[in-house]
């Protein structure tokens, strides 16, 4: 595909499988992008739609903080992470959940992370993700800084980075964005457009009529696809890192979705969202066009998507053990890691925690 | 008369002051229709209409200048920051401007302008979301910070805010903002800027806190009440301008002080409050003033946050220390 | 003029009178830009580059503090300030002395100010003008914030925000525009591209080609100017005010100008401005097609354009000498204007200096 | 061995350490080409090419947060800010980021960075070029903060900060800059991080100051020799982490202390002090700690900014205050 074929000023944006699952643009699908590895991909899209669920379910039940799921967003998040390569990089914001899985970050991980431990943030070192980013859009210029880095090693690898509609409304992302312009930096700025900020809606962000457009004023290109669309989120994506690979500077994509679900546990969006509007929004579902084009390919049956559940429930409520079984709660950690040398005043407010707790009788160990 | 918490009080200022004043603008994320993500500008939207209660676009550096310029245009706007901890981008303009419009202009333009944004630990957020950095704020010449412990100082502390001519941040202690319920009475009434309140006499030693911070002090005056320790609990209130001069005075009293903040201890207020009381009441000090603070650490992930705040019973040790020095 | 038939993406740009004196695009000039007011604003340019350069030699001779100078720039500065109604704000950078004086800020206040008095920016209450801003492009926001103030009082005014090229790498300048477009703020965004931010060329700071188009990314209007041709300046800036006005939102306008001399008194430009390249700028000058033009008209010769600058000077001297007699050597002034009811300990501050002044027997009265 | 100023000696610590370790990307605003505003990069561009020393967009957060990357990525950033006046948009990166990551990560991805800037006032610069807010900074745990105040130590420091594996925020007493020559050994020498120096011994008093006001420090305590009191004086070097063990070692010997910083007064750096010296050496204290610092005001323009700086005058005032107390 031609990136340059989708000018967003001219409204146009890439889809390929549409929401009753029908390819409406075989010519643009990638040779590599095979049946086999839709499947792949829907298959992940599954784990990450029950991982999100059972991250839900602990919540309710106390078991976990709060939580931003990904709800509606799986073939953005699965689509675009798919396209990269061993040595690129991830750099999250944090509705990523299924991005980061499929890179590598244990379920476990980012269940310990929500569930309120740093130690859900210590990636193995093979992982080349960056962790989850709370202020909005603020990681993007660390993924500018990474993938300048790769660019000065010329390791040829380049580093992908998210962040949502709302994001596109901060100065750092500006700032960003201009810095890979001017610096030609190999990274793909990936917008999961999902119509809200919290309760703000996307039109309410911009009076621009597509984000995509905002490369424009950064001199390099924009494009718009689909972003429920599985083929065409993960064909513009290795449209953009091929660009970046090629020494050609970075691409800005907006995959138009919706947040199915809350912004977070926290919020009741039936304060601002018409329920209307989310109904009208279950067709367009990306899991479920892909089931549709999935059995008449003769890849996936009502049996097969049965097992495919069970198997990620059990998957999910493992990790979710396991996390809890993981997690540190030795006091020592708040003080261990600010510095390769700990201060002499912050030792001593270590032992002071200590003498603290004994004398409440609690052990120190946790 | 109502019976409120921190929240419907907050709510209530903001209501009748913006009937009385129809230069009040709230702008922010999420305060619209959504009413803020903790509900303080609950209903303000339908009452005064998108105009005077705007949702904006994400972007805390905007809110801060866009607000500047309302200010300068006539308006008195009342800015939200979602969280203390999406407070940096915003500070250049707090800092470079906000705070200096009228020195800079030798008074000619004057920025009333009320800042409110939820602050502090306790409530298992996720990381950026427990901050409390009021010290940087009180170390900013030009603006005024205030911080309420009760339903009742919320509103009258935030109707005088809303009435000052210089611009005021308020630090609202979210960890509080519905642990109590009190008499909040409807209609005017203001409590000064400025003015701490001894909340509770006592004779043996002070304690100086502010925010959600003062109920722990209360409960650490309990615990060691049984001992024959009399506390003299000092509300700060207004972090700054700081009234020293309470403060002063009841070490003068009682020669001895506690001084509790959940802010990290390294340069933080009670740095300010030890160094003023050096100053002022050297000679009747008993013993060392002690600080009973947040570690100098970042505020951990919930799983270990409860270790990081300060509680009555760290209060209640440091009371005894001091003390029985 | 239509502002939409300079889409800056086209490559497009405004120019009236070009640079050897020849009205190159008669019907773009609006009726009201008579032979008489242009008379009047080269007039305004001429008195701007004499203040400007004795400004300089004030410098020199240890008079006066830093100074940023705004030669080369007159007809940017000029050309839009002149379009501004009795109710409309400006809101300058640090390069606007003549718009300022055009909008009455006395030349005495711009000086004491720059003489490092903040007196200096105690312009007479009927002057809407903001004061100068030393942090690059926050201004922005302080004039979209002003510009909604006009909108809401619906006292149909407007905004001329001022900022360099530099600015448009800020953040700030960001949320600025993306406010404006948002709100339908009446304002306009003057971009004085003056192609250096201090030693830094202006394709260092954005690989977009032009600045203008980094309007797209907001919804609204870009437009590139021949930044050195008042008329065009004029012409396109009328138009942007007019479309504020009419509550169309804002205009971006991006005047390609040229920074003549120093970024600063304290700037060295050759360490990074080849001397061909500036020579080569020479015949770009503002004033120069003006002279031209205007001696063909018969509205100028070249004794009168002697006695203009005589008089221009004498001005300028009065001015400086009169700056310097009126600046407030007193101590208070460090205290007093900080809130409107001072703080104990500020008082006890200032108390304290006074005592100090005594000690050493200087006079606290300055 | 050179005769250097402290710009030289900066600059020549940079070209040594460059030299030696590829992975120093020096990054900012005018740094390439010009050399810096203040020529501390000079020549640097011509030696290492514009990979290495990198003219960025005007953009504070941009340059803050594009380091943060470079370190990620295996580099190690020195990003200059031009003053630390415009340090505020970059305050965002630096408080929930630059910080934060190894904590975050729990060791898993570290900071190696240092931040150059140049601070204070004494140059009679325009407004927001006369910034001294290293008390904000110094408030943020996993930062640390360093302040020469000799070309000598500055080149010590800085080769130790850019060896250092943390963040480190170099402050560049401007005012200094070009003030005093001294011998400067060319290859490396380092001096550690996080250790105050006895510069001058004595017995009556302690001073503590940093920067541009170590040397008014040693000024007063010139003026008051004659009077028979001996100053020991420190210069505290790093700020953070705060080395109080040599300053409470000299506070147990002399009884009393003078603190002196051009910063703002109130929750600046020497109300911490102050409040370690009350806890640590409460009982040695003889007089109140006297501090003289900066006033609580924007700092003037300059027709006014000389009366802002405190200077070797106040400060001996003050020191005989502390002695005839
Ligand atoms: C700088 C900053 N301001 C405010 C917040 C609070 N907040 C968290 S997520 C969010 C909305 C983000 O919207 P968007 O970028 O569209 O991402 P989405 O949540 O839709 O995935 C807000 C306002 C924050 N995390 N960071
Ligand atoms: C936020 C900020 N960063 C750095 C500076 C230092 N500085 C002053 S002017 C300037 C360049 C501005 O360039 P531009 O916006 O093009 O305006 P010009 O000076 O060319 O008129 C810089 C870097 C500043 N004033 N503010
Ligand atoms: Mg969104
Ligand atoms: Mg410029």
């Amino acid at each position: 595909m031609n990136l340059a074929d989708f000018d967003p000023l001219s409204g146009k944006r890439c889809e390929i499988l549409d929401h009753q699952g029908v390819i409406v643009a075989q010519e643009l699908r990638p040779p590599g992008l095979t049946d086999e590895l839709v499947l792949e991909l829907y298959d992940r899209m599954v784990m990450l739609r029950v991982a999100d669920q059972q991250a839900l379910t602990l919540q309710r039940a106390g078991r976990m903080g709060t939580y931003a799921p990904t709800l509606g967003q799986e073939a953005a998040n699965i689509g675009s992470a798919a396209v990269l390569q061993p040595g690129d990089w991830l750099v999250p914001s944090f509705r990523e959940t299924g991005a980061m899985l499929l890179r590598g970050v244990p379920i476990k991980l980012i269940y310990m992370y929500w569930m309120g431990s740093e130690w859900g943030s210590h990636y193995p070192s093979e992982v080349k993700v960056l962790p989850i980013c709370a202020p909005v859009s603020t990681q993007t210029l660390h993924g500018v800084g990474l993938a300048w880095a790769g660019k000065l090693k010329q390791d040829h690898t380049m580093t992908l980075i998210y962040f949502g509609d709302g994001a596109t409304s901060k100065g750092d992302f500006h700032e960003a964005m201009n810095f890979a312009g001017v610096f030609t930096i190999p990274c793909v700025f990936f917008c999961q457009n999902n119509q809200y900020s919290i309760s703000v809606p996307r039109r309410v962000q911009t009076a621009a009529a597509s984000l995509a457009q905002k490369a424009v004023a950064y001199g390099f290109p924009g494009i718009m696809v689909d972003g429920n669309d599985l083929l065409a989120v993960y064909t513009v994506t290795a449209a953009a890192a091929a660009r970046a690979r090629a020494g050609e500077g970075p691409t800005l994509i907006e995959a138009q979705t919706y947040r199915l679900g809350p912004h977070t546990t926290a919020d009741d969006p039936s304060r601002y969202r018409p329920l209307e509007e989310l109904k009208a929004q279950e067709p367009y579902d990306p899991l479920r066009r892909l089931r549709i084009y999935l059995t008449q390919q003769g890849l996936i049956t009502e049996d097969s998507e049965q097992d495919r559940v069970v198997k990620y429930e059990g998957m999910a409520k493992d990790a979710a053990r396991e996390a809890e079984a993981a997690i540190s709660l030795n006091p020592d950690d708040i003080f261990d890691y600010h510095y390769a040398q700990m201060p002499p005043y912050v030792a001593f407010q270590k032992e002071y925690l200590h003498r603290i707790l004994a004398a409440r009788g609690e052990s120190a160990g946790g | 008369m109502a019976n409120l918490n921190m929240v419907e009080a907050i709510n209530l200022a903001l209501r009748e002051e913006m009937a009385r004043d129809e230069t009040i603008i709230i702008l922010g994320e999420d305060v619209g229709q959504l009413g803020g993500v903790f509900r303080v500008t609950d209903g303000l939207q339908a009452e005064f209409g998108p105009e005077r209660v705007v949702d904006t676009p994400l972007a805390e550096a905007g809110i801060m200048g866009a607000a500047l310029g309302l200010a300068l245009g006539g308006f008195k706007p009342v800015p939200e920051i979602q969280f203390m901890g999406f407070l940096p981008p915003a500070l250049d303009q707090l800092i470079c401007h906000v705070s200096r419009y009228r020195n800079r202009t030798r008074g000619r333009h004057t920025m009333p302008m009320v800042v409110r944004l939820p602050y502090g630990a306790g409530i298992h957020a996720p990381e950026h979301h427990s901050e409390s950095t009021e010290a940087i704020l009180a170390h900013i010449p030009g603006l005024k910070v205030v911080i309420p412990s009760t339903p009742y100082d919320a509103k009258g502390l935030l109707i005088s805010a809303l009435r000052d001519p210089d611009p005021v941040i308020f630090l609202e202690p979210k960890r509080i903002y519905r642990a109590v319920r009190e008499e909040v009475p409807s209609g005017e009434y203001v409590i000064a800027l400025g003015q701490a309140k001894v909340i509770r006499t006592g004779e043996t030693v002070t304690a100086v806190a502010w925010g959600s911070m003062v109920r722990e002090v209360i409960r650490a005056a309990d615990l060691v009440a049984s001992q024959g320790i009399s506390v003299e609990v000092i509300d700060l209130r207004t972090i700054s301008p700081m009234d020293d001069e309470t403060i002063v005075a009841s070490i003068r009293k009682t020669g001895r002080g506690v001084i509790v903040h959940e802010a990290c201890r390294t340069c933080g207020l009670a740095a300010e409050i030890i160094a003023r009381i050096n100053e002022k009441a050297f000679l009747s000090l008993a013993a060392p003033l002690e600080r009973v603070t947040g570690f100098d650490t970042i505020v951990p992930l919930l799983k270990l946050e409860d270790h990081y705040l300060p509680d009555a019973f760290r209060i209640s040790r440091a009371i005894q220390k001091v003390v029985y020095y």
